[in-house]
């Protein structure tokens, strides 16, 4: 069975610095993948890279059983992959409803037509207020992206990267700076709504990672220190040393 | 999630039916305007002012396709204009010589070569952004004008290209050789123009145009190359500012270098700016303005271009959003019943601003009345006074008068602009309730 | 008295308000819409014209030359726009006026002369008759001419024909650069130049012809070092304006001793610019101020007095005053009437007998080669030269072949 | 060989020209990222300014004082005027100086007339140098490209070597790093912005009487100065100086061409008609358009300019 996302040793660095070495990664069709390392441990880095964000000095990336390294971020989206920014990333001046109506414009077959309608795409339309409601954003569906709340400008950039219908999607620390109850109805969310599709998800709280995640990747230092099922990565040492440290706790 | 999808699709049916509704109306109240206006403004001044607005409304929204739509600041936007004008010319001298064509078409041909021209200028520029892609503009816009000044064979030189609509077939009868016949030509092209714009916007590509202004990064994220969605807004919006200078030559009969100039470049970034590039009125309210300014503020005074810079730069400084920002930012505080506490404050400024203006104008006025007087010139009469700009008296009446109106306006103005911001969050509130 | 106040508005000038303004008396008002740029970078040229048309004028009133008529100057400032001259021309024609007159840019000069044509086939009551008093192109009274467009300034050919019949006849100039701005009048002097120097003596030679945009150019050294090395001595051009201020002024800073051969030297800043290198550049013209005609040095006098400049178009005196006597001959002030009695007309003026031709109404008038010398009578402020007549042509010698082929109205 | 020397020198001289005008401008839009279409008419007022100082006191005290004057007003336009709009965003501003200088552009004939102005090379300078195949060379033209030359070494060692020279550079690339390490960034928008007029003016003393100072001066140069800028590499010193000379020397040498193009490509192989509309037109007729095709060459290319450190 061909992985949704393989990684075949990248290799990353900015002048001098070397930022990543060697990353080698397969990621299961249809599992919850997290990665999660401490900060400058190269892990948006790593997500521009599979993304097309930034060249890769080495190493391939496949998708799906297709060789995607050095396509554009556009070419990757069309086959499949989707993702969401740490610094949240929204179209500002547009309502929510038309921000996720983009993201989900190319999946639509609306192409750049400028001879139909956008209105006549309804099922692109039904999707969205689908979503809108997913979101809990529904009250809010003519508000100016960048008249909303922090939490639900984070809640729209995670809707931004699942409207697409997209088979793989990486999400970029989705539950940052969101409270406790907006962290799990995140959770859910993403629990729903990742059913059949890939999830690579960066994140922080180590309480979302555990729940949510089928496997984990654990980046220091530019490398890959450990990979496997949650049991696996929480018993091992070198994770233990290099990052939990003073979350240790919460792993035990 | 608790709202039953059903209510939710009949909302937003009743949402839509409206929407289309308030279009239909508003297109059908500018069928009636145009029908109505070169009666009210029946002489061939008038006419021909009428059919400066109709081709200028045509080139900014074309323009504001690209700036307010799509976010990309055109410097040349006259080339596409000028060259979809002389396109029209051709083919125009075509008819003349007896091409079955009728004339009342042509400005399609515009449009065809405004798109022409739109291609190789949009594959070099629009693969930039921000200010890269005005810079690359520029340097379009220059090139441009040096070719066809160079190659008279094709653009006349500075004579320039002159055809004679009269000459061709005539349609129901009529010739279009009057400026009465020619009116309604260009109406009708300024409606279907604005009209397909207008349209434009409502399509994935004019979405896609928005999203590319917002947030260009994103966009690539999602699936579509932002350069590709500028390259095509680019072409689109040279089509239609080709149908403006198909219109151009159709009004003017002659075609000149000075037609894609940088001038005419910089006039259509006035009008669209001081309309306001937020909305898909701005840019038609100020072709509208300003035409009629140009005209008329000239045959008033010496010191208009004067007036007309300061009044662009007050714009800049105060009203960024133009006039239908100032209209979008007032709506709906008017809709909220707060007008009339708002008014009481904006009645408060005016005095000052009354005085100030009376001593800008002043001051202007005896500039251009001392150059006036040292050509051997009269210097006449200014709100009712004798002038003498060479007695030093005179002018500290006005400078007087401008530093107290300054001095009071910026003390007032605080207070009118929390006034306004009260209102706004006021209204704002009750409407998100 | 309250005409002149009226008048005093000066450049106001809204059509509407003066005809509501002007007094119901046995006088016939003819106004002139005198379209020409009066504000922008053009302003100056614009503003100088207008005081010699409003001292015509005067001088046409004061004198009753017009019969029972009285001339009023009516200003619009067209910016040398082709497209807003030809809204202002709209202007003119609703405000009920016949005749226009307009000089810079050809361009301009191109739309106001087809929308003449055009309005006065379209709609013969509101005719208009063109008077072009600086516009040069030769096309406007060649291929492009029309009936209603009269031209009292030499074309750029017949002015060509000129300089060049005294270039030919100088056995001191061997080798002629010819130098001009790139737009429809340059191409036209160097095409004229070209045929009419070129192979006309055996040791005389065109050794270069250049063009330059319009205004684009700030250092013409290069230019000069290329004349320079095409061992140029003498330079023939059309330049005008800023354009040619810089190119006199590189050619004297790099001490280039050819002659300019020039058709609009005679401008102040221009003179103050070279300084006394411009001895002996030459240029053609319809006058200077040391021709000998004491009429004119009265008028110049007088101009001086009340506008404090210097006289510079007699050729809108001229206009005027010919258009004052046509009106008077046809005792009408209709311009088809009026048109033609000037097509044809024949005068004596302060210079000599001129003609207004009628197979293309273009006027002829005599023409000056004038270099610049010391110690003339009238001389430059600041520089001590002045424009020495060194040959004089006759109006008749002036005339060239036409190919105009226009047809009278009615 | 001597042609040759001379075409080099006079590409040098128009190049160092075009330096001046546009290092202030390479500042200010590097620094602050306003394309400033006010620039030229800054260049305008400093010559008008030395021409009213020169006729009172001479050359040399206006070479102080009118750039000096050009800067405070500079400042002040910074201050009260382009800080004000900075919050409406880049189109604002650009919109601002454009404005502004439609506004100068009237007010200068206002003051000075619409004519030109009779400001003079200094009698000290103004003699013949050398002669170089026959060609004089004026004194004054040499004391222009060392002014240029200092300005250049001037400003590159202001930059390399000062404290404010590092934040501005640091501003260049990093424009919130620096406001976060606590630097009044307002305050050094407001220098640059002064010092990039007062260079202007500057350039404005040396060039309006070494050609003509006129109220249609601004407009002249306005493009050309933002084709050096962009083409440079928008805060690049060095590369404004580059971008200077290669427009100086590549225009001044097709100046020289007379092949025409239709002939030319024909060499490389490339069919154009030879007496078509377009193969007629020779090289150096086309020579004043080529900073644009150079400047849209480079930037579709390199969207940096030369040696730009900013993108935007």
């Amino acid at each position: 069975m061909t992985s949704a996302l393989s990684l075949r040793g990248l290799y990353k660095s900015f002048g001098p610095t070397s930022i990543l070495r060697d990353i080698s990664l397969d990621i299961a069709a249809g599992t919850r993948h997290t990665i999660i390392g401490p900060n400058g441990a190269g892990k948006s880095t790593l997500f521009h890279l599979i993304t097309g964000r930034l060249r890769l000095d080495r190493g391939e990336v496949w998708l799906a059983g297709e060789n995607i390294t050095g396509l554009s971020p556009h070419a990757i989206f069309r086959r499949g992959l989707a993702r969401s920014f740490q610094v949240t990333s929204l179209f500002p001046r547009l309502s929510v409803f038309e921000n996720l109506r983009i993201a989900g414009m190319r999946n639509a077959g609306c192409g750049h037509a400028f001879w139909r309608r956008l209105d006549g795409f309804a099922e692109l339309a039904e999707q969205v207020e689908e979503m809108l409601t997913l979101l809990e954003l529904g009250p809010r569906r003519d508000v100016a992206a960048d008249a909303l709340a922090y939490a639900e400008q984070r809640a729209l950039e995670i809707g931004l990267a699942l409207v697409g219908g997209a088979h793989t999607i990486l999400l970029d620390e989705p539950t940052a700076g969101m409270s406790r109850a907006e962290t799990e109805r995140t959770v859910t969310l993403l629990r729903r709504l990742s059913a059949g599709r890939t999830l690579v998800m960066i994140e922080h709280d180590l309480s979302v990672v555990f729940d949510l995640a089928d496997t984990i990747t654990v980046l220091a230092d530019g490398g890959v220190i450990a990979s496997g099922p949650p049991a696996s990565v929480r018993g091992d040492a070198r994770v233990r040393a290099a990052y939990l440290g003073a979350a240790a706790e919460v792993l035990t | 999630m608790s709202q039953p999808a059903t209510t939710l699709a009949a909302t937003k049916s009743r949402h839509a039916r409206q929407g289309g509704l308030k279009i239909a109306l508003v297109f059908g109240l500018a069928i009636v305007v145009a029908l109505i206006a070169p009666h009210l403004f029946a002489s061939g001044f008038g006419l021909s002012l009428l059919n400066r607005m109709a081709i200028a409304i045509v080139f900014a929204l074309s323009f504001n396709m690209l700036l307010g739509q799509g976010g990309m600041l055109d410097f040349g936007h006259a080339v596409f204009f000028g060259l979809g004008g002389f396109a029209t010319m051709h083919l125009l001298k075509w008819v003349d010589g007896g091409l079955p064509l009728p004339v009342a078409l042509l400005p399609l041909a515009g449009a065809l070569g405004g798109a022409f021209v739109a291609v190789p200028a949009g594959w070099i520029s629009t693969r930039r952004e921000g200010t890269a892609f005005a810079m690359i503009t520029l340097g379009i816009a220059e090139l441009a004008v040096a070719l066809v000044v160079m190659i008279p064979q094709w653009f006349g030189g500075e004579e320039g290209v002159s055809g004679d609509r009269s000459g061709g077939m005539p349609l129901f009868g009529f010739d279009f050789g009057a400026a009465s016949q020619i009116y309604y030509v260009l109406a009708f092209w300024a409606l279907i123009a604005a009209a397909l714009m207008w349209g434009v916007t409502r399509t994935p590509l004019g979405r896609l145009a928005n999203a590319v202004r917002d947030n260009p990064l994103r966009v690539d994220f999602l699936g579509y190359d932002p350069a590709r969605i500028r390259f095509l807004t680019f072409i689109l919006s040279g089509f239609f500012a080709g149908i403006a200078g198909g219109m151009q030559a159709l009004n003017d009969e002659i075609l000149t270098v000075s037609n894609i100039g940088s001038q005419a470049s910089g006039a259509v970034l006035l009008m669209t700016y001081i309309g306001g590039v937020g909305t898909f009125s701005g840019p038609i309210i100020g072709a509208v303005l300003i035409t009629l300014l140009q005209m008329a503020l000239g045959t008033l005074t010496d010191a208009w271009q004067l007036y007309s810079g300061l009044i662009f730069v007050a714009m800049v400084l105060w009203a960024p959003g133009g006039i239908s920002g100032i209209i979008r930012s007032h709506a709906p505080i008017l809709r909220g019943g707060l007008g009339g506490r708002l008014l009481a404050a904006y009645l408060a400024l005016l005095p000052a601003a009354l005085v100030t203006l009376a001593g800008i104008i002043g001051l202007a006025e005896l500039a251009y009345r001392l150059q006036a007087v040292r050509g051997g010139g009269k210097p006449g009469h200014l709100f009712g006074l004798a002038v003498s700009p060479t007695t030093p008296w005179q002018w500290l009446i006005p400078l007087a008068l401008f530093l107290f109106g300054a001095a009071l306006l910026s003390r007032l103005a605080p207070g009118a602009r929390a006034a306004w911001q009260e209102a706004a969050a006021f209204a704002a509130g009750r409407r998100g309730r | 008295m309250k005409r002149l106040k009226s008048l005093a508005l000066g450049t106001v000038a809204a059509g509407a308000l003066m005809a509501a303004i002007a007094p119901a008396r046995a006088d016939e008002v003819v106004r002139i819409a005198y379209i020409d740029p009066m504000s922008g970078p053009f302003a100056s040229t614009g503003r100088l014209g207008e005081q010699h048309f409003r001292f015509a004028i005067d001088r046409v009133n004061a004198s009753h030359a017009a019969g029972n008529r009285t001339f009023e100057l009516v200003v619009m400032d067209n910016e040398v726009s082709a497209e807003k001259s030809l809204t202002l021309f709209r202007k003119a024609v609703d405000d009920g006026i016949h005749y226009i007159t307009q000089g810079n840019g050809s361009s301009v000069a191109f739309a106001l002369s087809d929308a003449t044509a055009k309005n006065n086939r379209r709609d013969p009551e509101h005719a208009v008759l063109y008077l072009n008093y600086a516009a040069v192109d030769p096309a406007l009274t060649n291929e492009k001419c029309n009936w209603w467009h009269f031209r009292f300034d030499a074309d750029s050919d017949m002015k060509m024909k000129a300089l060049a019949s005294y270039i030919v006849a100088s056995p001191n100039i061997h080798k002629v650069y010819v130098f001009n701005q790139d737009y429809s009048f340059g191409q036209s002097v160097e095409r004229a130049a070209v045929a009419m120097i070129g192979n006309k003596r055996p040791d005389l030679q065109i050794v270069g012809t250049e063009r330059v945009p319009l205004g684009k150019v700030t250092d013409f050294t290069p230019y000069i070092a290329k004349m320079r090395a095409a061992g140029a001595d003498a330079v023939v051009t059309g330049a005008w304006g800023t354009d040619l201020t810089l190119l006199v002024k590189a050619a004297a800073d790099t001490g280039f001793p050819a002659t300019f051969f020039t058709y609009y030297l005679g401008a102040r800043e221009t003179v103050q610019a070279v300084g006394m290198a411009g001895k002996g550049d030459a240029q053609i013209s319809e006058w200077h101020e040391n021709v000998d005609a004491p009429a004119i040095d009265r008028m110049a006098a007088e101009f001086k007095a009340k506008y404090n400049e210097n006289f510079y178009y007699w050729r809108v005196v001229d206009m005027i005053d010919t258009l004052a006597a046509a009106m008077k001959q046809a005792d009408s002030a209709d311009p088809l009437k009026v048109g033609r009695v000037l097509s044809g007309m024949k005068f004596q003026t302060p210079l000599g007998p001129e003609e207004i031709r009628a197979d293309n109404h273009q006027l002829l008038q005599p023409m000056y080669v004038s270099i610049l010398a010391p110690d003339m009578p009238h001389m430059f402020p600041g520089v001590p030269l002045g424009f020495k007549t060194i040959k004089r042509f006759d109006a008749e010698e002036t005339r060239l072949p036409t190919t105009c082929a226009m047809k009278a109205p009615g | 060989m001597q042609e040759a020397l001379f075409v080099l020198l006079n590409g040098l001289v128009y190049g160092l020209l075009l330096f001046m005008l546009s290092s202030g401008l390479t500042l200010i839009v590097g620094m602050m990222g306003v394309l400033n279409f006010a620039h030229a008419s800054f260049y305008m007022l400093g010559a008008y300014f030395a021409y009213t100082i020169s006729v009172g006191l001479g050359f040399w005290p206006a070479l102080i004082a009118a750039p000096l004057l050009v800067g405070v007003l500079g400042v002040a336009v910074e201050r009260y005027g382009l800080r004000a709009v900075h919050r409406h965003g880049k189109l604002a501003e650009l919109l601002f100086t454009v404005g502004l200088a439609f506004i100068i552009g009237e007010i200068v004939p206002l003051i000075w007339g619409r004519s030109a102005v009779p400001y003079r090379v200094p009698a000290l300078l103004d003699f013949p140098a050398f002669t170089l195949g026959g060609i004089q060379y004026q004194a004054y033209r040499l004391f222009m490209m060392a002014v240029s030359v200092a300005i250049f070494a001037g400003l590159y060692a202001a930059l390399a070597r000062t404290r404010l020279g590092l934040v501005i550079r640091a501003a260049l690339t990093h424009p919130d790093m620096v406001a976060m390490l606590g630097h009044d960034v307002p305050r050094v928008f407001t220098l640059v912005f002064g010092a990039g007029c007062a260079l202007a003016g500057l350039a404005g003393v040396i060039g309006g009487n070494a050609f003509t100072t006129t109220p249609g001066m601004a407009e002249a140069l306005g493009a050309i100065v933002f084709a050096v800028v962009i083409m440079g590499g928008l805060g690049s010193i060095p590369g404004a100086l580059i971008a200077s000379l290669a427009i100086g020397l590549i225009q001044t040498v097709s100046i020289t061409l007379d092949m025409p193009l239709g002939a030319m490509l024909g060499h490389i192989g490339l069919p154009l008609d030879p007496h078509g509309a377009l193969g007629q037109i020779t090289i150096a007729h086309a020579a004043p358009a080529v900073p644009y095709l150079m400047l849209v060459l480079v930037l579709a290319l390199h969207p940096r300019g030369l040696m730009g450190a900013r993108a935007d």
